[in-house]
């Protein structure tokens, strides 16, 4: 079929949070088109924050994203905080930690159980991988639920936190949940071998792509909240300075916003994370690295799924150790760190499950007066579509149902989180 | 039962947390995939099928090209539900309707701002005749598992006519109001275990006003805790904007 | 009965050997308020606490029950009663609190019996103490006359000191003293401080109703048509709150679940309040108490006037737990005290 | 310490229903279906005109429904007339012969036959009342001896909602029974009376000291058929209704059915008007 002609258009691209179209468009062998649409509708999240108190910031911007609530809700904190000069107490910043270890838990054991597995097992979702593989999918749900549960311990729930406050939290584990967690956790193990196996055992698509690589990294520890941004390419910046790594943009066919930092695209998330922090994971995370043939700088985008698997061993395991710490120390009821301040500015930054995510505010005597927030899948999206255009080439000579199962593929390795991708671009902060 | 019911979800503009609610309640109930036959459910399968006897609707309408697709799905089913606050009361969503929605996209895309379709966010029930809804940001898994087995003994789904605090108090919380924390549990409807209280926040409304709430009272009491108006109309336009604005149009005459 | 001493510092150990034999609840602290809870030692224990936000009704009449399970087999169906009793200690009820079991035994035992009320009751011991001082701004229990008791309980105790003396009242009571040598024989001594204690505390409670309590059904009576309903109404969030935190409120709910078989499942009350809109609206929508101010009316009625009637009971004890509820500020003392003024000028 | 712990507990519960076999599901009108019911062995349910039992369905809830046949005509079965008003009764109507229900009760006061016995009976049911009233008039003609007149004043909506046609006619047919039906709506084939019940009252003279008068129907109905009966000077104590509250337990413990003082599941629901008259919450 290498010169025929082929338009793939997938429309609305299942199994992936929001809604996305691919259209491949070649003709007489050659790419005339490539695009990953979003038409998601406008969500306008910055626009709606304008005029609203700061402690209702983390709640209305939760619901960016049902699936990384609890990431948007420590972010915005985290901006909050530092727009209005909170310090943390210790225990808060284990607590943030430790919820957010959860989440990354959640959503990536969703990703890779009901989203990935299904289509190197070759059926069309968890349903009926529910008849063919029930262990597995029992266990995807028995960790899923734990993961879930542990956020549920320390915020309420993990779709839409409630605890998280600005400042600390509102209400504290007591010891015997956090004992039943870590117990739970240790006897996770076992399904965790039995993800790394499976995993070892199901083949990707062979495709590389040099690319740079974005993550937050911090000196002491494999970062997920707050540290300095760094690339693959060179380069660190302070979060205040997010804004030269992101160089927002927008293109017609998406609602999406695109970003671009020293070359026209560069990728976030898991693969960049290992990329660029594999020297802080957790050794047993590292060693399931190794098992998975997994080696930074990995430049294969479906490796992306192969990464989550390693950041989940990682996760299980500095949980217990953040669980220890706080049983050793104990919990107290404390109140929230007050604000010294009630007018500032501030950006805040966390690693998403799919990147990092950004969120900025300016607060005005308690009032958000404008607010910009960078999405993981914003930044990731210009990423996906040179992917695209680097592989359709090399895989023309395919079905078109492979073709397109291996561009839908691609976008999903990608766990490309859209609906909390569209967003708005240029604020002046004056 | 004879055959298992055939149940779609669709999602408008949400941030699918309800979905994933739904999700969720399968680690508890796994045997909710032996009793419904799941046809389409694009944030976890790839199959699609437009043959459904119940479909689930996350999300509001937000824009003109909403309404046709909505109205298809209202067609093909025999019933429609509407999954959470986006879809049941716009959501959070019709926080932008107190904007001018020019301004508003302008803020968001600037010169790009005409690139992008929308109008006020709206309630399913605006666009399309419902059947049931399911409260909630996001929806109460338990209340989902209820109106499933509901649905499944033929009954309608019924979710509670009293507000939070009668669950708070069943549960025995400390009031947050005595906290030194404010909280819309008396005007809204219940269904959520109290959840928010529970966990040391006030209840944000999320879930709806109860039928005939006192709201003027409500607001005496929230003055009375130090809110000025602006902080009380904050709250009552974060969850319950959609229905805050339409109480004001009939006020207005 | 008969009287003995327990020497606060063997308190600890009491409470260990009744841990080893029953459920033993008590007041502990929560966030600056009190609740009812399982105590597995003494240190959680607070017998100088104010007031509970739920009263122990719960122990007896919990929030949630289970009243019959069921289970069908193709065309078998198998219904049982399900009553779940587990032997219970309730430390440091309140007299006023005392005085409300009193009223909800007979509801529950009046006319048809109820088996799960009576099976928690019997598997229940009581376990009161003398309040000295009174608890919170809202409470009025002298003026309602439930500031003290000479029966009811199981065992009472009252704070003499650096003991507490005990009243046995049942054998129940005797049993939960069972080999516990710390208990002593009362001396004369103890006497002479019990006598004392007593006698001290009457003037610390304040008479917080304008009026004899003998008056307030004929009070109430006279007051059907009173405009403060109405002024009630307007303030009342129809929250429910008044009625799930008193301790003589029993009315509920039932309602059923059933498994995702359908076929298995079972039948629970759970606790209801006639502040709600719906309570007492029937099929096809006809709402016999549709305002809230003819809830507001039956409420205090019900507490004033109805239970009396119908239990020779009064239906409201004084623990001002419902005024502390109340976001709107509706409290027992200001209501009554208000109507009785406006019937007095109404009558000048 | 040795402790005796757990005090004998109870086996039953006046919340466990009785699981009884439907044996009939007659259709009456759209809305209404009439079921028969059978206790296990046939035993009789033991009531009396006015009362009513709680049918349980398992899974679903339970609904007060007044027994609408006469003990006088019990054979080993009772009968109930259900509307289909909400979610139970919807599944209900959705039940058929041999299917099981559960059964509490009987519950509440019936009307006082005795006092009854000997008086001229002035039925005036509106709608779904006839349903419980049935069951006093067919306990009344089965002693048609021992009673005066018999007159029967039934309104409904539309001619389709009348209920018991049958026995309507069979009423009709015998002279020992003045009958007199009224609609609001008539239809094509409608020739008697229209208009709300209170039209056939000028149609009947009456003994009203010696008048017995039971009128069940819809709230509003009560108080215009109230007026005429006091107008026609029938006195309080002989003027009998039945009141309709929701209702959870049916024994006097779960609060909903209050009038006033009253729990209408103990005291009523079957009211002489001297007895109400004085609730401000009765009508
Ligand atoms: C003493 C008495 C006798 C009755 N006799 C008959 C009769 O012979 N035939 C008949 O068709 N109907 C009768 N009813 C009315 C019947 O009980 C209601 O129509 C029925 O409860 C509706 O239940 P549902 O679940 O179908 O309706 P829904 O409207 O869905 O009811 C929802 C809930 O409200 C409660 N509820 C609603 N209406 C009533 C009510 N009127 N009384 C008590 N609870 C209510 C039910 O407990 C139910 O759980 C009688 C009611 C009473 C009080
Ligand atoms: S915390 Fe809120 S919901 Fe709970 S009792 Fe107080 S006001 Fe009601
Ligand atoms: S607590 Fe107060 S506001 Fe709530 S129902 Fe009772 S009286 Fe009304
Ligand atoms: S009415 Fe109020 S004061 Fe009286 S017993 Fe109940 S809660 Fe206590």
């Amino acid at each position: 079929m290498a010169k025929g002609t082929i338009k793939v258009d997938v429309h609305h691209i299942t199994r992936v949070e929001g809604h996305g179209n691919i259209v491949v468009d070649v003709r007489n062998g050659e790419l005339k088109k490539c695009e990953l649409q979003i038409v998601e509708t406008p969500r306008f999240f910055e626009a709606m924050l304008r005029g609203r108190p700061f402690s209702e910031a983390s709640h209305l911007t939760s619901r960016i994203c049902g699936i990384c609530a609890v990431v948007h809700a420590t972010t915005s904190l985290r901006a909050t905080e530092t727009a209005l000069g909170v310090e943390l107490s210790e225990q808060t910043t284990m607590l943030r930690k430790l919820n957010l270890h959860g989440e990354i838990l959640d959503s990536h054991l969703l990703h890779i159980y009901m989203l990935v597995a299904p289509d190197l097992l070759g059926v069309g979702s968890i349903i009926p991988l529910a008849k063919s593989s029930p262990d597995v999918v029992l266990r995807a749900l028995r960790m899923k639920k734990l993961a879930g549960d542990m956020c549920a311990v320390l915020c309420g729930r993990h779709t839409h936190p409630i605890a998280m406050t600005v400042g600390g939290f509102t209400h504290f584990p007591d010891i015997d949940e956090l004992n039943q967690l870590r117990q739970r956790l240790e006897a996770m193990r076992t399904d965790v071998d039995a993800t790394v196996e499976l995993f070892q055992s199901l083949s990707l698509p062979a495709f590389e792509r040099e690319t740079e690589y974005v993550a937050l990294r911090k000196e002491d520890e494999y970062c997920y909240i707050d540290g300095e941004v760094v690339s693959s390419d060179g380069g660190v910046w302070s979060l205040d300075k997010y804004r030269q790594v992101t160089n927002e943009y927008m293109v017609p066919h998406s609602t999406a916003k695109r970003a671009r930092n020293q070359r026209p695209e560069y990728m976030v998330g898991a693969l960049a994370r290992f990329n660029i922090n594999h020297d802080k994971l957790h050794p047993r995370a590292q060693a399931a690295a190794t098992a998975l043939n997994i080696k930074p700088t990995c430049i294969n985008p479906y490796m992306i799924s192969i990464a989550q698997v390693v950041e989940i061993v990682h996760c299980v395991e500095e949980a217990i150790l953040l669980i220890d710490l706080l049983l050793d120390r104990g919990v107290t009821w404390e109140d929230p760190m007050p604000p010294t301040r009630l007018t500032g500015e501030g950006v805040g930054s966390c690693e998403a499950p799919r990147g990092i995510l950004f969120h900025h505010y300016r607060i005005e005597d308690g009032l958000v007066v404008s607010a910009n927030c960078i999405i993981p899948t914003a930044q990731n999206l210009g990423n996906i579509e040179a992917d695209m255009h680097a592989l359709v080439p090399t895989i023309l000579n395919k079905k078109k149902s492979d073709i397109t199962i291996t561009l839908e593929m691609l976008v999903r390795a990608y766990d490309p989180c859209i609906s909390c991708s569209t967003h708005m671009l240029n604020v002046e902060f004056v | 039962m004879s055959a298992k019911p055939k149940v779609a979800f669709f999602d408008f503009t949400s941030c699918e947390g309800c979905q994933l609610t739904v999700i969720d309640s399968l680690q508890t109930h796994p045997e909710i995939l032996d009793v419904i036959d799941i046809v389409c459910f694009r944030e976890a399968m790839s199959e699609k099928g437009d043959d459904y006897q119940i479909a689930f609707i996350e999300g509001s309408c937000t824009r003109p090209s909403d309404e046709p697709v909505m109205k298809a799905i209202r067609d093909r089913a025999e019933l429609v539900v509407a999954l959470g606050a986006c879809a049941h009361l716009g959501g959070i969503n019709a926080i932008r309707n107190r904007f001018d929605l020019d301004d508003v996209r302008q803020y968001v895309y600037g010169d790009k701002a005409e690139w992008y379709e929308t109008y006020q966010a709206r309630p399913i029930k605006d666009v399309i005749p419902i059947d049931a809804v399911l409260p909630g940001c996001p929806i109460d898994r338990r209340e989902f598992v209820a109106a499933l087995k509901a649905l499944l003994q033929g009954r309608a789904i019924q979710i509670p006519d009293y507000p939070v605090c009668v669950e708070c108090k069943l549960k025995e919380n400390i009031c947050v109001y005595l906290r030194g924390k404010t909280c819309l549990g008396p005007i809204t409807r219940a269904g959520c275990d109290a959840i928010c209280p529970t966990y040391g926040d006030g209840c944000e409304g999320c879930r709806g006003l109860i039928p005939d709430p006192n709201i003027d009272s409500l607001k005496q009491i929230l003055s009375e805790h130090g809110l000025n108006p602006e902080e009380t109309l904050a709250k009552m336009t974060l969850f319950l904007n959609y229905q805050t604005m339409e109480r004001e149009a009939v006020d207005d005459g | 009965m008969s009287f003995k001493v327990i020497p606060k510092v063997a308190m600890p150990e009491w409470i260990e050997r009744l841990c080893t034999g029953y459920r033993v609840v008590g007041p502990k602290p929560l966030h600056g308020q009190h609740i009812f809870g399982d105590i597995q030692s003494a240190v959680e224990l607070d017998l100088g606490y104010p007031t509970t936000v739920i009263p122990p009704k719960k122990y007896l009449l919990p929030q949630r029950e289970e009243l019959i399970r069921f289970k069908t087999d193709g065309s078998q169906v198998h219904v049982e009663t399900v009553i779940e009793a587990k032997p219970t200690v309730v430390l440091g009820i309140h007299t006023c609190d005392l005085h409300a079991i009193q009223l909800l035994d007979r509801v529950f035992q009046q006319g048809y019996s109820d088996q799960h009320y009576q099976a928690h009751r019997e598997n229940t011991y009581l376990v009161s103490i003398e309040c000295l001082q009174p608890c919170i701004p809202h409470s009025f229990c002298k003026s309602m006359g439930t500031l003290s008791v000479t029966n009811g309980f199981d065992l009472h105790l009252t704070d003499i000191g650096d003991d507490y003396a005990v009243d046995i009242e049942t054998k129940k009571g005797a049993r939960l003293l069972d080999g516990f040598s710390a208990a002593r024989d009362v001396t004369d001594e103890d006497y002479r401080l019990f006598n004392r204690v007593l006698s001290d505390k009457w003037a610390r409670f304040p008479l917080r109703l304008d009026f004899d309590i003998t008056e307030l059904p004929s009070l109430l009576s006279v007051s059907y048509e009173n405009k403060l309903w109405d002024e009630l109404g307007e303030r009342c969030l129809a929250c429910g709150m008044c009625t799930n935190v008193c301790p003589t409120c029993y009315c509920f709910n039932v309602t059923d679940e059933v498994d995702f078989t359908l076929s298995a499942g079972q039948r629970t009350r759970v606790w209801d309040s006639c502040q709600l809109d719906k309570f007492a609206t029937v099929s096809g929508g006809h709402n016999f108490r549709a305002s809230r101010a003819q809830r507001q009316r039956h409420r205090f009625f019900r507490k004033g006037k109805y239970q009396m009637e119908t239990y020779g009971l009064l239906g409201c004890v004084g623990c001002g737990r419902c005024g502390q509820a109340c976001l709107a500020d509706i409290n027992m003392v200001d209501t009554l005290n208000d109507l009785y003024h406006r019937h007095a000028n109404d009558r000048e | 310490m040795t402790l005796n712990l757990i005090e004998t507990l109870p086996e039953s519960s006046i919340y466990l229903p009785t699981q009884s076999r439907i044996l009939e599901v007659q259709p009456l009108t759209k809305l209404e279906k009439l079921f028969t019911i059978e206790l296990p062995g046939g035993i009789a349910l033991g009531h009396k005109p006015g009362q009513f039992v709680e049918v349980s369905l398992l899974g679903v809830g339970e609904a007060p429904i007044s027994i609408s046949s006469s003990p006088s005509r019990s054979n080993g079965s009772f009968e109930l007339c259900i509307r289909r008003a909400g979610d139970l009764t919807s599944v209900l109507h959705r039940m058929t012969s041999g299917e099981t229900i559960g059964i509490r009760g009987p519950f509440g006061r019936g009307f006082p036959f005795e006092r009854f016995r000997g008086k001229d009976m002035l039925f005036a049911p509106g709608g779904l009342g006839l349903a419980p009233l049935r069951s006093l008039i067919n306990q009344v003609m089965d002693e048609r001896g021992n009673f005066g007149r018999v007159i029967i004043l039934y309104g409904a909506r539309h001619p389709s909602e009348l209920l018991f046609t049958n026995e309507l006619a069979e009423w009709q047919a015998r002279d020992d029974i003045e009958l007199h039906l009224t609609v609001d709506r008539a239809d094509d084939n409608w020739k008697g009376n229209v208009g709300v019940i209170t039209t056939l009252f000028p149609k009947v003279d009456i003994h009203p000291r010696n008048t017995v008068a039971v009128t069940i129907g819809p709230p509003i109905m009560y108080r215009f058929v109230l007026m005429e009966l006091l107008g026609k000077g029938i006195p309080e104590g002989n003027i009998w209704l039945s009141l309709e509250r929701r209702m959870k337990c049916g024994v006097g413990k779960c609060g909903h059915c209050q009038i006033n003082h009253l729990y209408t599941c103990q005291s009523g629901p079957s009211f002489s008007y001297a007895e109400i008259k004085h609730l401000a919450e009765a009508l």
